[in-house]
């Protein structure tokens, strides 16, 4: 990754020099190599699965031995899963060097074959490349590489290794067809399969039902989301006859400011995002989709694919600006999902619930960001908070890890991952303690780590959007703004809460448990160094042109100000030049005055008073073991531990009369009212045959007398 | 290849070795020795199979019309011809019964225990029946196929189904008929109007669409024929038959029944109901009854299905949930929308018939279909487990399988003219889910804890023959389904052509068509008994005279 | 005249049919059912001083009729009363509904 | 060679057929009365065709081969005119071919019965071709009194056959009731003449057709005539509400009369039906159109119901032959040309295959009137797979199902209906054959669906060679007529060419 930094380094010099135009190097392969990947482990994966299917078939479990002598079965896809990564981002890599040298103006669209083709509607199997695509490429090839190496590490022990890369290749494949295809169809297909392998990756150990039921929550949750997104698809084919991206922006430019129709398209696109990127009212799956191996977490629910919605919204930029009700409404989700995940992370003690809420509300500050016009400054955060997330989680996994090995040396049934069990971590394991302390300050926007400048400038895009003269509901951006620095005071809080509690004071793992604590493996803790540096500069590449001039900017010895939002402009152009129109100039003083240098110094100073005050406070209280915990939380605790109760709620509201109106439909309208119908025809045919057959008694005078009533009849009826 | 074909005269005769064929298998199975029945049954219908694939190569795509067509006068006297052809509509559907009856074969030997000649002749019977439906251009022909082929069935249920097997063999049967009838009373009207109208005695189809229909008639006809097909398909909420006909049948029969009999019903709605009462078909009260019901079949069957304690029932139910989207895209009269029903119905054949070859399997190994009898299965039987959720994933629409394409095509198709009603539709997506992955988790994921699971075999090499195809077909067909829908979309503007031709001359003319949508001159004689307006649409003025037989005719 | 004969003919008719619908003895039925080819033979003649004499030969083929019909009804009577020792036509009811 | 009623001879040439079934009966009657009960049973050999009265069945059908053969050469005879007594049409020989057909069949299926009732081989078979001698009577009559003659020459000849099973004292019974209720219907069928001859002047149906169009006729006696004469016939066909004999009847009388009956007593009756109305009265078909449709109406209907409650199969068969006529009597109401080649044709099919699936019931009812339960079919079709399966298609042709004759013959039927645009009863005609399905597949799903009660239940089902004959005749034909009907049709179609021309409104209806 660093040998990237220095590459954009000198591409971001020699962009100025020579305009050559993009060459792309065999694009197709960096999404067929995770196929390939996939289809090798997959094989591997039936294989080994026969094998161990016999073991249990014999009542016993398959015995993977030492590391020794494993199967071909388990040790290849070691090499498999991450060389295909590796293979990936190279390609990415080498593609991404040649835009830098290239000033693209338009995207590459590159062709692969005729996908559907009706005769009205048509849509090629191809793949986009311009300046979003590729920040978007990077980091699912290099952060998604970062975490298959952690893996090998984090799962070499489990029986079902194979399979779990033949997943995670896949759906490297899906992500990639996601951001690169050049249509919403192609990335529906993405969009949809990276929610397939999610469901797959969550209920990897299916044999635990709280799993496996995580999983189909997080998919069928995920299809409410995409069932907005293909209405949204149905609206912009009806309307531009194409699903492609080129065509349907160039249209865009010349649909109303503020109509109906767009803002129709994007509301829908957006139901999609919410769902696909757990916001409110459907992040319920989030918090749940833990379940999954950390790796999984670290990869799909905090780097790469909860993050597809903002790139939804960042790709559809042109609809977006043109439709400030749905830019209010995707701004307003955002900032109240980050404050209202923030309170609930304040008080999980899960490691990983902490950051799966904390990943909820950084979502929600993307979302803030690409919902304020602030398209760049969203994939910013979206890139930043994909490095330090991802290095959180991962160093989260590390921990659990170590802590799993020790209780599984006792053979202690404690939970492994709760955060009571844990304290004074850092001796144990000090390079995880380091680097995530990293991260920490990172997300809690401390200068001059990543999350500072990304964050910071999403909170200003804020003030400065609802100031804009032409700004619509401008009353309510000043409170998103307001409650995106409170989000943000939160976010330091639990984090430091988070760390004190895992590496700080005292360990409350067991005297036993506690000599077998040891730091990860190199293949773990690597990745998390590379992830570490990323955090500290990772966020260098969009400094503020205000405040590279500032002291924040380090009096302008940072390299590039303001590189990615400069990169991404062909992107967002069309975007921009809609605001302009309509809005005008934007603001350059906050709700409350003050420029943006005094607010960033503001918020930093803010941060990092909060950080040091929680050191004392949480050190300060006291936490017991789980085993001894029987503290009674009560009032907002109580309320915030318990999630709002949300789940509850849902379930109630939703689930249940779902579940009875269906017991209804099949037990009253279908087995009697329909049935009934049917079968009541029959049995009155019957029933009149019975009937009529009790006339023949069987004596002739009967028949004679009915007889001589149909001579009655007919003279009736032919004489009158 | 198709120099191969020509060379041998291929489209001369090839369809009426399609429809005889298997009827000289019959012959041979019953002739052969019980135990060699399966194995020359099953060889037989592959070579039919194989036979059939020639259509691809020999079918011309730009062509919308009939192809390969050739008629041999049969019943004179009435103007019958044993008349065949196939177009872009009923070319997949012939290939797909072909293939499905050689699958199902393939997937029956260690199910059918018991009179396997009987059995496997009964199959290569409705084979030929249903071959013959796609493929007949004459109503009359028509007719006694799509009669023909509830024998076969009849029996397959009846005779190696499960507990309530007579019931649901009965109710199929009588259902089904019950449609059917009323559509022969509609093809003698038709055919009876074609010999005062233009003085032809003919059922041929090509002739019969030239019979200049009223409004009123054509409403009239379209009902009788609808309910036939509506029957067939079955739209909600005539649908009460199928989910006891699937849970009772064979695995075999239900396959069958599933792939390709269910598809002779939205068949007829193409190949039929649009072209021979264009007026009534693009009626709007019309269309939006038809649409609402397809719509009404996707959600309420899912949520039905949802809560099936029998996997197969749910599964069956699910059938319904697909045909809905079948419907839903015809109905909506555009490309789009017709070509994804298409696709659909190829989909659902393949996805559906492995969904039940697959259950039948479980069924094999456990005798019980009840879905929490099960568990944790995918650790004794990964490779099963695996075809089943491909199946499953396949059978709800994920994008890359065969069933995304069409649903995809029939919502936008439908959407382009109903946007409402497609937006409605569009949550099947989410109930899908909602029905096919609790029912995934149950039997294959969660704890392993019955011991009688435990000892459950994977796959056999059989099996994996049956299934890899079915498999490969759905992801295929996901990722390229030009090379069907291009050779569809022909014949699908043919169909569409009529209609809107209808459309616009309904629009223009205020007498004739208009009018007589409102069903200001529709007599009651449908729903009164009295001789004196026993005389249905024709007659402008009920009344006695107009039943005795005048000079004019 | 002739509309008297009809008449007579027509009320005859209606007594034998009375006859059959009441009398519950096979033979007595039958008799009345005898009656009501008689009525009809009446109108027969009846109408034949209208129409000439078809009408009255016609008459003479009913009473053959007629006598080959009380032959073979007799003997049926018989033959069912050797199983019941009845001819109460209330007591023949084995085949019903 | 032509024919001139104005001399006596040619009336004998007109009436070989029915003269030689006639004379051949006597020549049975007599050579089995020679031979007495007694010696009867001591020659009785194991094979009930050869012996024990069998002699007198071949000889029977030898003069059925005989008629048939004089049937044909009526073909070359020319009628001058169409006023006299006999016709000489193919309307009438077609129905002679119909009348012969089942005659042959019956005899064939009579033969074990016969032997192991122990019944007067000679009268039986002597009694079977004098009805069928009244039948032909029947089908050639042009003339009331020559319809009356024939319906009482084939009446009394079957009232003797119903009651034939001296043992059986349901056969009894079914005797004395359809004697009782077919005399008293005679009378009304003779009442119905009179008044027609009284408003007309005549008896020929010729002279009454002129008459009731030139529109002199008194309207009431003409209308009174026409009801009359139509309960008459409804009688004979069985049509509901005078039905009430049907069922019992059919049931007590020995089976093989049973089949007999349903075929062709009820064929010979429609025939003579519709020559009356449709050729006689046809300027009256306004007066007479609303009866035959309620009739026909009820009937399917009300037939249709009973027969789903029936248990026993021969009284099932018994109301499906009520529906039947149900359907034939559609082909009355609609009373054009193509109405009567499709009865003719439908009238042809349901004999072969009504007589063929009686033809099974007497088997599986060892000869007998025991085992007529549909629960004693379960399981018969695994054990006897040959007759199994000859049912299952006597019972789908019943049905009217596509690849057997009766759905064609039903296709007939509806395009009769179609041409008179009978829609709404083509409508009831279709749902109550959907009712039929039930009880006619009933029977099917015992066979092949039910386990058999005991395992060697359907061993001892006697088929002898006659039957055996009867059965491969009726199939075949019934399988030809349901996938080549066009010979048959065209055959039937030439039959009824100019059959109504003396009434100009059903010209050129049939194409």
């Amino acid at each position: 990754m660093t040998a990237s930094l220095t590459a954009l380094v000198q591409g971001g010099g020699q962009a100025a020099a020579e305009a050559g135009h993009f060459e792309p190097f065999l694009p197709g392969l960096v999404v067929l190599l995770p196929l390939l990947g996939f289809v090798i482990n997959g094989v591997l994966a039936l294989q080994h699965a026969r094998a161990s299917a016999d073991a249990v078939r014999g009542g016993s479990e398959l015995a993977l031995g030492d590391s020794a002598s494993r199967p071909a079965t388990h040790t290849l896809p070691t090499w498999v899963g991450p060389g295909v990564m590796l293979a990936a981002f190279l390609i990415t890599l080498v593609n991404f060097t040649r835009m830098l040298g290239a000033h693209l103006e338009e995207p590459v669209v590159v062709h692969y074959w005729t996908w559907i083709a009706t005769g009205t509607f048509t849509v090629d199997a191809a793949i986009q490349l311009d300046q979003l695509s590729m920040v978007m490429m990077m980091v699912v090839t290099g952060v998604g590489f970062l975490i298959h190496v952690f893996s090998v590490g984090y799962m070499k022990e489990d029986p079902g290794y194979p399979r779990y890369f033949a997943y995670l290749n896949l759906f490297v494949f899906f992500m990639l067809v996601l951001v690169m295809g050049s249509s919403y169809a192609l990335m529906f297909v993405g969009w949809e399969g990276v929610g397939l392998c999610s469901y797959l990756l969550i209920g990897y150990w299916f044999s635990d039902r709280e799993k496996a039921d995580a999983g189909k929550k997080a998919f069928i949750v995920n299809r409410i989301g995409d069932a907005g997104f293909l209405i949204a698809m149905f609206l912009v084919f009806s309307n531009f006859g194409s699903l492609d991206y080129v065509p349907v922006f160039h249209d865009a430019e010349g649909l109303a400011y503020a109509g109906g129709l767009v803002t129709a398209i994007t509301l829908f696109f957006f139901v999609g995002a919410i769902g696909k990127s757990a916001q409110i009212p459907l992040y319920v799956w989030l918090p749940d989709a833990m379940a999954g191996p950390t790796p999984v977490s670290a990869l799909i629910h905090a780097a790469t694919m909860v993050t597809a919605g903002v790139y939804l919204v960042a790709r559809s930029s042109v609809l977006f600006a043109l439709a400030p009700l749905s830019s209010a409404v995707v701004a307003g989700i955002g900032v109240f999902t980050a404050l209202f995940a923030a309170t609930i992370a304040l008080k999980q003690n899960d490691i990983k619930k902490v950051l799966a809420y904390s990943t909820v509300s950084q979502l929600g500050y993307m979302f803030l960001g690409v919902g304020v016009g602030a398209y760049a400054a969203g994939i910013f955060h979206l890139m930043t908070h994909a490095f330090f997330k991802a290095l959180l989680f991962m160093g989260s996994g590390a921990v659990i890890h170590s802590m799993h090995e020790a209780y599984h040396a006792t053979h202690s049934h404690e939970d492994p991952q709760d955060m009571r069990n844990m304290g004074g971590l850092k001796d144990a394991m000090p390079i995880t303690w380091a680097t995530m302390w990293v991260a920490t300050l990172a997300i809690a926007g401390i200068w001059p780590f990543a999350g500072f400048f990304s964050k910071d400038e999403i909170i200003w895009q804020t003030a400065a959007f609802g100031g804009a003269e032409g700004a619509a509901y401008s009353a309510l951006y000043s409170l998103y703004w307001v409650i995106a620095l409170a989000a943000a005071m939160l976010t330091a809080f639990y984090m430091t809460r988070m760390m004190v509690m895992t590496f700080h004071g005292t360990n409350r793992t067991g005297e036993e448990e506690k000599k077998h604590l040891h730091e990860a493996p190199a293949v773990m803790w690597v990745p998390l160094a590379v992830l570490a540096v990323l955090s500290v500069f990772g966020g260098w590449v969009n400094v503020p042109e205000a405040l590279r001039s500032a002291w924040v900017g380090g009096m302008g010895i940072l390299p590039m100000s303001e590189w990615l939002h400069h990169w991404l402009e062909p992107v967002t152009l069309a975007a921009h030049h809609v605001q302009e129109e309509h809005l005008g100039e934007l603001a350059h003083s906050a709700p409350f005055g003050g420029g943006e240098v005094l607010w960033a110094t503001i918020s930093t100073a803010a941060a990092a008073v909060v950080v040091l005050v929680s050191l004392r406070v949480v050190a300060a209280q006291r936490v017991v073991p789980v085993a001894e915990d029987e503290t009674e939380l009560r009032g907002i605790a109580k309320v915030l531990y318990n999630k709002y109760y949300v789940d509850e709620f849902y379930d109630r509201v939703v689930v249940q009369p779902v579940v009875r109106f269906s017991r209804f439909c099949w037990k009253v309208i279908d087995a009697v009212v329909i049935d009934g119908v049917v079968n009541a025809v029959g049995w009155a045919a019957k029933a009149f045959g019975w009937g009529v057959s009790m006339f023949q008694t069987g004596t002739v005078n009967t028949y004679a007398f009915i007889l001589t009533v149909g001579v009655l009849f007919i003279l009736g009826a032919t004489l009158l | 290849m198709t120099a191969l074909l020509d060379s041998i005269g291929y489209a001369g005769w090839a369809l009426h070795a399609l429809v005889w064929l298997p009827v000289l298998g019959v012959g041979l199975v019953l002739w052969s020795a019980e135990a060699q029945a399966k194995t020359m049954a099953f060889w037989w219908s592959v070579g039919v199979f194989v036979l059939s694939l020639g259509l691809w190569w020999a079918f011309d795509p730009a062509e919308g019309g009939m192809q390969m067509q050739s008629t041999a006068p049969w019943i004179p006297a009435w103007g019958v011809n044993y008349s065949l052809g196939v177009d872009g509509i009923s070319l997949f559907m012939v290939m797909l019964t072909t293939f499905s009856t050689s699958i199902a074969i393939l997937g029956s030997f260690n199910y059918i225990k018991t009179r396997e000649r009987s059995f496997y002749a009964l199959m290569l019977l409705l084979e030929a029946a249903v071959v013959g439906v796609f493929v007949a251009t004459d109503l009359f022909l028509f007719y006694v196929f799509f009669e023909l082929t509830l024998v076969p069935m009849y029996f397959i249920v009846g005779i190696w189904g499960g507990e309530r097997r007579i019931y649901a063999a009965i109710k199929f049967f009588l259902y089904t008929a019950f449609g059917s009838l009323l559509m022969l009373v509609g093809i003698l009207y038709l055919f009876w109007k074609a010999k005062t109208m233009l003085g032809v005695a003919t059922f041929a189809y090509a002739d019969l669409l030239q019979v200049p229909l009223t409004g009123t008639e054509q409403l009239w006809l379209f009902t009788a024929f609808a309910l036939a097909f509506s029957v067939k398909v079955p739209v909600f909420p005539l649908h009460t038959w199928l989910p006891d006909a699937h849970v009772e049948a064979p695995t075999p029969g239900s396959v069958i029944l599933a792939a390709v009999l269910l598809k002779m019903g939205t068949y007829g709605f193409l190949r039929f109901l649009l072209p021979l009462f264009p007026i009534a078909a693009q009626h709007p009260t019309v269309v939006t009854t038809m649409l609402v019901l397809g719509v009404i079949g996707i959600l309420y069957t899912a949520w039905v299905a949802a809560v099936q304690p029998d996997a197969k029932k749910l599964v069956a139910y699910t059938s319904v949930a697909h045909m809905g989207f079948v419907v839903l895209g015809v109905f909506a009269l555009t490309v789009n929308g017709i070509q994804g029903g298409l696709v659909v119905m190829i989909s659902h054949g393949i996805s559906t018939g492995a969904l039940f070859l697959l259950l039948g399997m479980l069924y094999e190994r456990r005798h019980t279909r009840t879905i929490a009898d099960f568990g944790g299965i995918a650790r004794v039987a990964p490779w099963f487990a695996t075809a089943f959720v491909i199946t499953a994933l396949a059978s709800i629409g994920l994008p890359g399988t065969s069933g995304f394409v069409g649903e995809f095509l029939a919502l936008m198709g439908t959407f382009e003219t109903h946007p409402t009603i497609a937006m409605v539709a569009t949550l099947g997506v989410i109930f899908a889910a909602y029905y096919m992955l609790p029912m995934v988790q149950t039997v294959f994921f969660n704890k392993l804890d019955k011991t009688e699971n435990r000892e459950m075999a994977d796959l056999t090499s059989r099996e994996i023959v049956i299934l890899a195809p079915l498999v490969a077909l759905m992801i295929v067909i996901g990722w390229h389904p030009t090379p069907v829908l291009e050779r569809m979309e022909p014949s699908v503007r043919v169909v569409l052509e009529r209609v809107e031709a209808a459309r616009e001359a309904n629009a223009t003319t205020t007498d004739g068509a208009a009018p007589a949508l409102a069903y200001d001159d529709a007599p009651e004689g449908g729903s009164d008994s009295a001789p004196e307006v026993s005389s249905d649409p024709p007659t402008a003025d009920p009344s006695v005279g107009s039943l005795v037989p005048s000079d004019g005719q | 005249m002739i509309t008297e004969a009809l008449v007579l003919s027509a009320v005859l008719f209606v007594v034998g049919t009375f006859g059959v619908l009441v009398r519950r003895n096979s033979i007595i039925m039958f008799l009345c059912i005898e009656l009501q080819l008689n009525a009809v033979n009446l109108s027969l003649v009846a109408f034949s001083r209208m129409w000439g004499i078809d009408g009255q030969i016609f008459v003479f083929f009913v009473m053959t009729v007629a006598a080959a019909e009380a032959a073979v009804g007799l003997a049926i009577i018989i033959s069912i009363f050797r199983h019941y020792e009845t001819v109460n036509v209330d007591s023949f009811n084995l085949l019903k509904w | 060679m032509e024919l001139d009623f104005s001399r006596q001879l040619h009336f004998f040439w007109a009436l070989v057929p029915e003269m030689i079934l006639c004379a051949w009966g006597m020549v049975v009657l007599l050579a089995g009365v020679s031979r007495s009960q007694k010696e009867q049973d001591d020659t009785a050999p194991r094979d009930p065709s050869f012996g024990g009265g069998a002699d007198m069945g071949w000889l029977a059908l030898v003069g059925v081969l005989v008629a048939a053969v004089a049937n044909g050469w009526m073909y070359g005879l020319e009628e001058i005119g169409r006023d006299g007594m006999i016709a000489v049409d193919g309307f009438r020989l077609f129905a002679n071919w119909i009348f012969l057909l089942a005659a042959a069949l019956t005899i064939l299926v009579s033969f074990a019965y016969v032997y192991r009732q122990r019944l007067q081989a000679g009268e039986f078979y002597g009694l079977i071709l004098f009805s069928t001698a009244g039948m032909m009577f029947m089908a050639g009559a042009r003339d009331l009194i020559v319809v009356f003659l024939g319906l009482e020459v084939m009446s009394i000849a079957v009232y003797a056959l119903t009651a034939f099973n001296r043992r059986d004292r349901r056969s009894a019974e079914a005797g004395l009731k359809y004697f009782l209720l077919g005399a008293f219907a005679t009378g009304f069928f003779l009442y119905g003449i009179t008044l027609l001859y009284g408003a007309t002047g005549s008896t020929n149906i010729a002279e009454i057709a002129r008459s009731v169009s030139s529109g002199q006729a008194p309207p009431t006696l003409l209308t009174l005539g026409i009801a009359f004469l139509t309960i008459g016939f409804g009688f004979k066909v069985s049509a509901v509400p005078f039905h009430m004999w049907t069922p019992d009847v059919y049931e007590g009388a020995p089976a093989p009369v049973t089949a007999f009956m349903s075929a062709a007593v009820k064929a010979a009756a429609f025939v003579a039906f519709l020559r009356v109305f449709m050729v006689g009265l046809d300027a009256a078909y306004d007066t007479w159109y609303p009866l035959m449709w309620w009739l026909a109406a009820i009937t399917m209907v009300a037939a249709n119901m009973i027969a789903l409650v029936q248990s026993n199969v021969k009284r099932m068969l018994a109301y499906s032959s009520i529906a039947h006529a149900g359907y034939l009597l559609v082909a009355v109401t609609a009373a054009n040309e193509t109405a009567a080649a499709g009865m003719l044709f439908y009238l042809l099919v349901y004999t072969v295959m009504n007589i063929g699936a009686f033809a099974i019931v007497i088997g599986v009812a060892h000869q007998a009137e025991e085992r007529l339960q549909v629960e004693d079919y379960a399981g018969f079709g695994w054990a006897q797979p040959t007759i199994g399966v000859l049912l299952t298609i006597f019972l789908l042709s019943l049905a009217g199902f596509p690849g057997t004759g009766g759905f064609m013959g039903k296709i007939y039927l509806l395009q009769g209906a179609a041409d008179a645009q009978l829609w709404f009863l083509s409508v009831i005609l279709v749902l109550t054959t959907i009712a039929s399905y039930w009880y006619y597949l009933r029977v099917a799903w015992f066979m092949w669906m039910k386990r058999q009660m005991t395992e060697d239940q359907h061993d001892s089902v006697i088929v002898p060679l006659p039957m055996r004959v009867a059965l491969v005749t009726a199939v075949v034909i019934v399988i030809y007529t349901g996938f080549f009907p066009s010979a048959a049709l065209d055959f039937a179609r030439a039959s009824v060419e100019g059959f109504g021309a003396m009434s100009g409104s059903m010209l050129g209806l049939g194409q």
